[in-house]
């Protein structure tokens, strides 16, 4: 496939703000770059991102949604995160399902040690957008004006 | 009249399409739909479409305009979707009815713009009906669907389409149609339209006069009790005109639009103060009341109704505006 | 059966043990049959039907029926059960106000199946057998009764009457169904033709509600999609974006509770095979999750308030995909 | 630009008065400075902040006034809450008049005035109440009762005490629900301060208020003998067009935008109460 | 609409290098609501802190938003300096802007853009925020402490002292942990045992701690300030209260062929025990896995020589539940498994040990007592080879651990130290990647050790070492002489690197701490808060954190105990007002939310609700305790109606940032 070098993907991760929050600043921290477009919204824990977050995301004009959180079994609060995978198994699986590209959803747990891994994640992630272009099949085309 | 062979029917579409864009009713019988001609569409072989011609005047959502807000300054920015002359073919007979209802009420003062541009815009070209569906009480109102109104009034049997203009305009589309010879259709087999189980629908009691009378009538609660509030009823509904305007935030700006909307919706008459409907029975009531009773009372006794026959055949439950009317009637012959 | 469904209507009326009865409502035809509660053996007798189109799903109207003062007796198909079992599950229908009878099911007819069969102006038919006669405008036609079956039917999950307090035509059993054959067939096609056949079908959808209203599932007391709050309300779909968003919310909020029944795709009037999205929804849940019914018992957790600590990862749906 | 009803102008509100805790009034005029439509006593005009939402208000100005629109408005709703929270040069989008109107120069001209308003109800008689003052040789005696919670509650006291009280054959009444130290008016509720007034029966009556109040008032009015027929009500529903299509303010065969808000309430009698 | 206003800092030049703050807070000032917006060069800086106040009050903000660094960082901070100005401190939204822009973009244009960006979404939530008041919850004024090492003790002795009750869980029979079994201590050189005991004993004696050993953390529950506990205590077949300690059923006790772990199985003791002569609490301790009498049911040779009649052997597991205010995890460290080193032959020759046995070997109260011979054959040794970094500093790979044990090379000098002070005649060896000795008098000792003791320190690795012919050749690469060298060793001493003990990843889980990819406990702040858990109320003392030396462990220990005497010293706890709440009207009551309540905090009323027509509806509607909601939001997902919403992290907040990102 031809990647667009012209296409700038807009990418919303969500991050739970215990472990992959933290392991965002940490990439930070040790100055590893990833690219401008990825952009964090902070959530309490991956369980509180609401499938109607990612389509709403898509709406307005994401052409790509991550959610990091901890890892299973290290969750701030205990089970938050295998409620989260199992959400978000089955929401991308509808969206696959309708024909969405599968590759514009995706869920990383990164844990707050993790500054590498955020940082290689998102720039692997950003690849992947790029290469689909631009998000045609989940667009409302009233926010591309 | 004209006529023109029914194995030119798609070189007659054809030769409309290259003027302005046509519909026809195509599609599937379960899912016909008013689409837009391409080569090689064929009509449907459904009696009528699942939706009604309404929507090519009154789409379900159109844009009204635009404002962009900066600071305290509004700028207004027109936003009309754009509307094109067009020809819609094949609408029956109480659909075109459909269109006498909606333009007393968009046309009268002040004038709907956006409903006026495409009634002015659209030329009906309707098609006369031979095989009615059980369903169908057209006739109980009125229309003969032997014998339709609209532009273009058309005919077909095995042969020929024969066609009619009723209209300045629709003098000027078929004069522009190269195809058409002289002719005239063969007189209407009527015999079936009188086997129609639903054509004495008992319509005398119903009008303005009657008004507190039915509206104060008990059976209301028992019609009502099973209707789930969704809005099938009104959205196939040819005559329905009820909207709402809407904002939309892109971020950027605010589109303002206007979708269709439901009395038989429980949010419809909700307001901050309290809801004048509280219940189903009463966005039940206003839905037929307004049908049979507040429009011909405001319209010289006009019904709100086509007698199309969509409601019988879409509402989840089979509630409808015959059931209501027989058990209105009923009670108050 | 609809003389037994009616005997025993007015015999539970008449022995106090309900001071309601939920049935059906005979129509203008054969088949517009409309739920309605019956108060009188006089009601009853003349209005009280039972026959192949009764495909309502009552358990619907029992959420409100049951919060009303006195006892209710309702008519439930297997099906119904299934929701009815559900809704008690979710606090929803107050069991001590409803007496459940389960009334066997040789699956239920679907008149647009008739229509779809080039039958014109259908009036009423005749014959309680596997042949039906037809009457219409436009003469007699006959028709094998299981190939105008509703499409839910012909692939029926299950006879069980589940939770009653008696049952009318013998208890059923769960059987061999290929319901998910669908589903599997749009799962072999490549992401760009399921985008295409999505496109086509919910392109249609006018949102009239009516799925969302009809489904046992979808009794919130605000729909989010009636919440100006809720940052999803819209009334009618302005593009394919707001159409997609709430069919895949209205599944994904049913997902785990919806029972199948098949009442959102029976009444669509645009008929969107709207119950695939649930369908896949179950299935999904079935491979990863384990086998799970909703309905079909009192205490399991719901799929989607549950969890395995070694359930798959999503990056799982990338995998598969890719085994195409 | 093509012109529709639905189409708004813009305004611009070009001072905010805080009338009580819960209720401003706002001055509204053109860009160009002028007052931007015309209209009768009781008509109505939707004004809408995009991206927030569009509401019908009474217009509380007299038609007299040729400088201004003068809307008092309370605070109950995403709407209100915008405004109250806004700011003067704040432009607004606005469209109108929309509905009758008080037929203040027909069944009006020559008769007595009894004006009854409970608290923002006030607002839509506001209009009224200016218009005859300045056509004061037009109408017989004018009797204004208004009540509300607290004195901190009455709408335009400032003005009422200042103008209305001092202008020659008008009474006015006024009272509040309970006592208050700084009060020394008359204490208790509308319907019965009205009857305790004990106005002639052939007075015309022009009433605005919470329901409670005009049901209870009405109840009052009717024990004294008051024909049906010479009083006068304004009605408030859910509008979205303000044209009598969209359909929300329809009552039997009436559109409430359109038709109304004013009804006399024999006219009220034919109607559903679905209001 | 909230009056919002907008500071940005520079963070010195950590931001403002690749962010043009100035128009950052130029774009900022034009977005709707925005009032003021400004750049300071630290903005944390109380002349920061002063201008943010004061524009509160000269413009009345409803609404702050400091784009700075991370929140983790200053969202503490800024909250209470618009508190003091009497803004809610809920009104405050921070924009990352250095962590997660300027940190890691080097293109100025790019670093401002995604900058005004994050500021235009944290405008956007501010726009909905709404002041929160944090609820009350109070405080019980216990602490358990995890793991009866000298961290363990030494946290506990700190709280204990301060007044507050705490309870040592302990899986051993014995408190001490492993500072029981070294021999002495660098850089003094003072024997543990001396300087360990009477800490044990202190703990024993001090009323306000309660050990409980041999025993483990079942489960916990609850959250800081109100956590339950489920302690099970090991059945150890003796009563407690009524053995003595007097050893005479460990000296009868006909099994005695047990690996003695105390010894590292370089030596055998009985199937009833106690592990050693100074253990704490010395009470014996019967082992199921080698008690003839309970695997078979013959033999109740303890229970006869018991005169206090203490012997059990019906006893039971118990499970014990106690509530805590404050949990310490320390649950110290263990050497590696030196099964994927076996090119040092580690299991192919008993002359090649860890350590940690050679502690023991040197311990006048182990196997040897205290004389070094070789366990193979029980000669003394003439040549030693250590060997450092087993395990430690290995990168990638699944061999080792990526990080330094940072213990090893100065027990290491001190073992070579000892080992030359005994015995002049040996050759030691010392094998070094690098020597690191950065503690007060660290390098001074390990100077001591190759100047005045002779040790031959070698930089280089081993490659292999052989053993043959009774003796052990090492082949080894001299780094600096550049030369492979051959030594015949009498013994090989490991210094194999350390890792937490296996029981730290369970009861991560339990306290739903977080840990790194080693399974050391994550700190709330890597120098901020190095003692602290990010889950609140769970501390970390020792080497379950990371490498310590005892020193270093006590030193954490006391901080731990600091910090848990400052929670109990509060009677209430200020609850995080982020919690969730359920909107009555749009409850459903289908308990979908209580089903994935992590902390039951959701329960059910009958509430009875105005109807249509003046009819009374009664719902079931779900209520949140706000005290014991930590707001997951795991219930607003839950919840198809949307009556659940978060508060601070509300459905629209986040729609908000969404909104304002993908523009």
């Amino acid at each position: 496939m031809q990647v667009n070098q012209e296409f700038k993907p807009t990418i919303v991760a969500f991050c739970c703000n215990w472990c992959s929050y933290a392991g965002a600043d940490l990439s930070g921290t040790n100055r590893l770059q990833y690219p401008a477009n990825v952009k964090i919204i902070r959530i309490p824990c991956s369980c509180r991102l609401n499938p109607m977050f990612i389509l709403r995301a898509f709406q307005r004009g994401a052409d790509g949604v991550i959610l990091c959180g901890c890892h299973p079994g290290d969750c701030h609060y205990t089970t938050g995160n295998y409620y989260a995978r199992r959400r978000m198994t089955l929401l991308f699986s509808m969206l696959d399902f309708l024909g969405i590209e599968r590759e514009r959803t995706r869920v990383e747990w990164v844990s707050a040690a993790e500054g590498a891994k955020f940082a290689a994640t998102m720039n692997e992630f950003v690849e992947t957008v790029t290469k689909l272009g631009e998000n045609k099949r989940l667009e409302d085309l009233r926010c591309k004006s | 009249m004209k006529k023109c062979p029914v194995s030119q029917l798609d070189a007659l579409f054809a030769s409309v399409a290259a003027r302005q864009k046509l519909y026809i009713p195509a599609g599937e019988a379960k899912t016909a739909a008013f689409q837009p001609w391409q080569e090689g569409m064929k009509l449907t072989d459904a009696l009528n479409t699942v939706r009604s011609a309404k929507d090519l005047f009154f789409p379900q959502v159109e844009n009204l305009v635009n404002f962009k807000v900066t600071g305290k300054q509004i700028e207004i920015i027109e936003n009309r979707d754009p509307s094109e002359p067009f020809v819609v073919f094949g609408v029956r007979a109480c659909d075109c009815r459909s269109f006498d209802i909606l333009d007393k009420v968009f046309l009268c003062d002040p004038v709907d713009t956006y409903y006026k541009t495409r009634r002015e815009n659209g030329v009906i070209m309707t098609l006369a009906c031979t095989e009615p569906e059980e369903t169908c009480f057209c006739t109980a109102f009125g229309i003969d669907p032997t014998d339709p109104a609209g532009d273009v009034s058309c005919w077909m049997d095995g042969e020929n389409l024969y066609l009619r203009a009723n209209t300045e305009k629709g003098e000027t589309l078929l004069s522009e149609l190269p195809m058409l010879s002289d002719g005239d259709a063969p007189a209407a087999d009527k015999t079936v339209f009188d086997r129609l189980p639903l054509k004495n629908l008992p319509l005398d009691k119903f009008g303005g006069e009657h008004m507190m009378e039915l509206f104060k009538y008990e059976k209301w609660a028992g019609l009502a009790e099973s209707c789930l509030g969704c809005g099938a009823c009104t959205f196939v509904c040819p005559t329905c005109q009820c909207y709402d305007i809407r904002e939309f935030n892109t971020g950027d700006e605010i589109k303002r639009f206007r979708c269709w909307d439901s009395c038989m919706y429980s949010d419809f008459t909700l307001m901050s103060a309290g809801q004048p409907r509280p219940t189903q029975l009463e966005r039940f009531r206003q839905r037929f009341m307004h049908k049979l009773v507040y429009y011909p009372s405001t319209h010289d006794g006009e019904f709100g109704c086509v007698g199309c026959g969509r409601c019988l055949q879409k509402c989840p439950i089979s509630m409808n505006i015959v059931k209501v009317a027989k058990t209105l009637g009923e009670e108050t012959t | 059966m609809q003389e037994l469904i009616k005997a025993k209507a007015v015999e539970l009326l008449e022995n106090g043990v309900c001071d309601r009865v939920l049935g059906w409502k005979a129509g203008e035809f054969f088949y517009d049959v409309t739920p309605a509660v019956f108060r009188s053996r006089e009601e009853i007798e003349k209005d009280f039907v039972f026959g192949p189109f009764c495909g309502a799903n009552m358990s619907k109207y029992l959420i409100a029926e049951s919060r009303k003062e006195g006892k209710i007796a309702a008519f439930l198909k297997p099906c119904d059960t299934y929701s009815f079992q559900q809704l008690q599950k979710e606090h929803r229908i107050r069991r001590e106000n409803v007496y459940a009878v389960g009334v066997q099911c040789e699956g239920m007819c679907d008149i647009d199946a008739m229509k779809a069969a080039g039958i014109k102006g259908i009036l009423g038919a005749d014959g309680d057998g596997g042949t039906l006669t037809v009457h219409t405008l436009y003469g007699d036609k006959s028709v094998e009764r299981k190939t105008v079956l509703a499409e839910r039917c012909k692939c029926c999950k299950s006879k069980k009457l589940l939770g009653c307090d008696e049952i009318i035509g013998g208890q059923g059993e769960e059987l061999e169904s290929n319901r998910f054959a669908q589903v599997e067939k749009l799962e072999a096609m490549t992401p760009d033709e399921r985008f295409a056949f999505w496109r086509g079908e919910l392109s249609r959808c006018i949102r009239c509600n009516a799925c969302r209203n009809v489904c046992p599932a979808c009794s919130c007391e605000k729909c989010v999609f009636d919440n100006p709050a809720s940052g999803v309300e819209n009334k009618a779909a302005a593009n394919s974006f707001e159409e997609n968003l709430f069919h895949v919310i209205r599944a994904f909020h049913v997902a785990g509770r919806c029972t199948d029944c098949g009442e959102c795709s029976r009444v669509c009037p645009q008929h969107i095979p709207l119950h695939l999205l649930n369908r896949k929804f179950i299935k999904d849940i079935n491979e990863l999750y384990g086998d799970y019914q909703a309905g079909a018992d009192m205490d399991t957790r719901p799929p989607l308030v549950n969890f395995q600590t070694d359930d798959p990862e999503p990056s799982v749906v990338h995998e598969r995909g890719s085994e195409q | 630009m093509r012109q529709d009803p639905l189409i708004p102008m813009l305004a611009v509100v070009t001072d905010i008065r805080q009338d009580t805790p819960d209720v401003k009034t706002f001055r509204v005029v053109g860009l160009d400075g002028k007052k931007p439509l015309i209209h009768i006593p009781g008509q109505c005009a939707m004004l809408s902040i995009p991206g927030v939402g569009e509401a019908l208000f009474s217009i509380t100005s007299s038609p007299t006034n040729e400088e201004y629109l003068e809307f008092s408005i309370k605070k109950c709703g995403c709407v209100t809450d915008w405004l109250h929270a806004m700011e003067p040069g704040q432009q607004v989008t606005l469209r109108g008049p929309y509905g009758n109107g008080f037929p203040v120069d027909t069944d009006f001209a020559g008769k007595d005035l009894v004006f009854v308003a409970g608290g923002i109800g006030l607002a839509p008689l506001r209009s009224v109440i200016n218009y005859v003052r300045h056509f004061r040789d037009r109408y017989g005696s004018v009797d204004i009762v208004y009540g509300s919670r607290s004195k901190a509650d009455l709408v335009d006291y400032q003005e009422i005490l200042d103008e209305w009280c001092k202008e020659d054959g008008i009474s006015v009444h006024l009272t509040i629900d309970n006592p208050q130290p700084d009060w020394d008016g008359h204490v208790g509720f509308v319907p019965n301060y009205v009857k305790e007034l004990g106005f002639d029966t052939g007075k015309t009556v022009i009433m605005c208020g919470p329901p409670i109040m005009i049901k209870f008032t009405l109840a009052g009015l009717m024990e004294q003998g008051f024909p049906r027929d010479n009083i006068y009500t304004t009605l408030e529903l859910r509008m979205k067009c303000a044209l009598g299509r969209c359909g929300r303010c329809n009552i039997g065969d009436k559109f409430v935008c359109k038709d109304g808000p004013v009804f006399r309430l024999d006219q009220l009698d034919q109607l559903p109460d679905e209001y | 609409m909230q009056k919002i206003g907008v500071f940005v800092c520079w963070c010195g030049s950590n931001i403002a290098a690749t962010v043009d703050v100035q128009a950052v807070s130029d774009a900022l000032a034009k977005e709707p609501g925005v009032v003021f917006s400004t750049n300071y060069q630290y903005m944390c800086s109380q002349a920061g802190q002063d201008m943010i106040q004061d524009t509160i009050k000269e413009y009345g903000l409803t609404g702050v938003v400091v784009c700075s660094c991370s929140p983790r960082m200053h969202e503490a901070t800024f909250r209470k300096t618009c508190e003091k100005a009497g803004l809610n401190p809920y009104m405050v939204e921070i924009a990352n802007i250095r962590e997660q822009c300027s940190w890691i973009h080097k293109d100025k244009e790019t670093g401002t853009e995604k900058a005004i960006i994050l500021g235009r979404a944290a405008i956007a939530k501010v726009h909905l925020n709404a002041p929160l008041t944090a609820g009350q919850s109070p405080v019980t004024k216990r602490a358990l402490v995890i793991g009866g090492g000298i961290a363990g003790i030494q946290t506990a002795l700190d709280i204990a002292e301060a007044g507050f009750p705490v309870d040592i869980v302990e899986t051993k029979p014995t408190i001490g942990g492993k500072m029981t079994q070294i021999d002495k201590t660098f850089p003094t050189l003072d024997c543990a045992a001396c300087i360990l005991t009477p800490k044990m004993v202190d703990a024993a004696q001090n009323e306000n701690i309660n050990i409980l050993s041999y025993s483990e953390v079942e489960s916990v529950k609850g959250f800081v300030g109100n956590f339950t506990v489920t302690i099970r205590r090991k059945a150890r077949y003796v009563d407690e209260t009524k053995c003595t300690g007097c050893g005479l059923c460990t000296e009868k006790c006909p099994q005695k062929k047990v690996p003695n772990e105390f010894n590292l199985g370089l030596d055998n003791r009985r199937a009833i025990y106690i592990p050693f002569a100074q253990a704490v609490p010395k009470v014996a301790t019967i082992d199921p896995n080698y008690c003839t009498m309970l695997k078979t049911g013959k033999c109740g040779v303890c229970s006869k020589v018991c005169t206090a009649g203490a012997i059990d052997y019906k006893q039971q597991d118990e499970l014990i539940e106690r509530e805590y205010g404050a949990i310490v995890a320390a649950t110290g460290f263990n050497p590696i498994s030196m099964d994927k080193f076996d090119e040092f032959a580690y299991s192919q020759s008993p002359d090649v040990v860890t350590s940690l046995e050679f502690e023991r070997l040197m311990n006048a109260a182990g196997p040897t007592g205290g004389t070094l011979l070789r366990p193979s054959d029980g000669t003394h040794p003439h040549t030693l080879v250590f060997v450092q970094c087993v395990g430690s500093r290995c990168d990638g790979g699944e061999k080792g651990k990526p990080y330094c044990s940072k213990i090893c090379c100065m027990y290491t000098a001190k073992h070579a130290m000892l080992t030359r002070e005994k015995y002049p005649d040996t050759d030691v060896y010392v094998f070094y990647i690098d020597v690191r000795t950065p503690g007060k008098n660290f390098d001074e000792f390990y100077r001591r050790a190759v100047e005045e003791y002779g040790v031959h320190y070698i930089k280089g690795m081993v490659g292999k070492v052989v053993p043959e012919n009774g003796k052990l050749k090492v082949q080894a690469s001299d780094l600096l002489g550049g030369q492979q060298l051959h030594i015949d060793a009498d013994m090989v001493v490991l210094a194999a690197a350390i890792e937490p003990d296996k029981s730290a990843r369970p009861l991560a889980t339990m306290l739903t701490a977080s840990m790194d990819t080693n399974d050391f406990f994550t700190e709330a702040h890597p120098k901020l808060r190095p003692v602290e858990s990010p889950t609140a109320g769970v501390f970390l003392s020792g080497a379950c954190q990371g490498p310590k030396d005892i020193p270093d462990t006590v030193a954490q220990a006391g901080a731990a105990a600091a910090k848990v005497i400052g929670l109990l010293s509060k009677d209430q706890l200020t609850c995080n007002p982020c919690v969730a709440n359920s909107n009555e009207l749009m409850c459903n009551g289908c308990s979908a939310c209580e089903k994935v309540c992590p902390y039951g905090a959701i329960t059910y009323i009958d509430k009875d609700f105005r109807g249509p027509n003046r009819t009374t509806l009664r719902r079931r509607v779900a209520q949140v305790n706000p005290a014991v909601c930590q707001g997951c939001g795991a219930c607003t997902v839950a919840c198809p109606s949307g009556a659940m919403d978060l508060k601070g992290f509300s459905n629209a907040q986040i729609m908000a940032e969404v909104d304002a990102i993908c523009k």
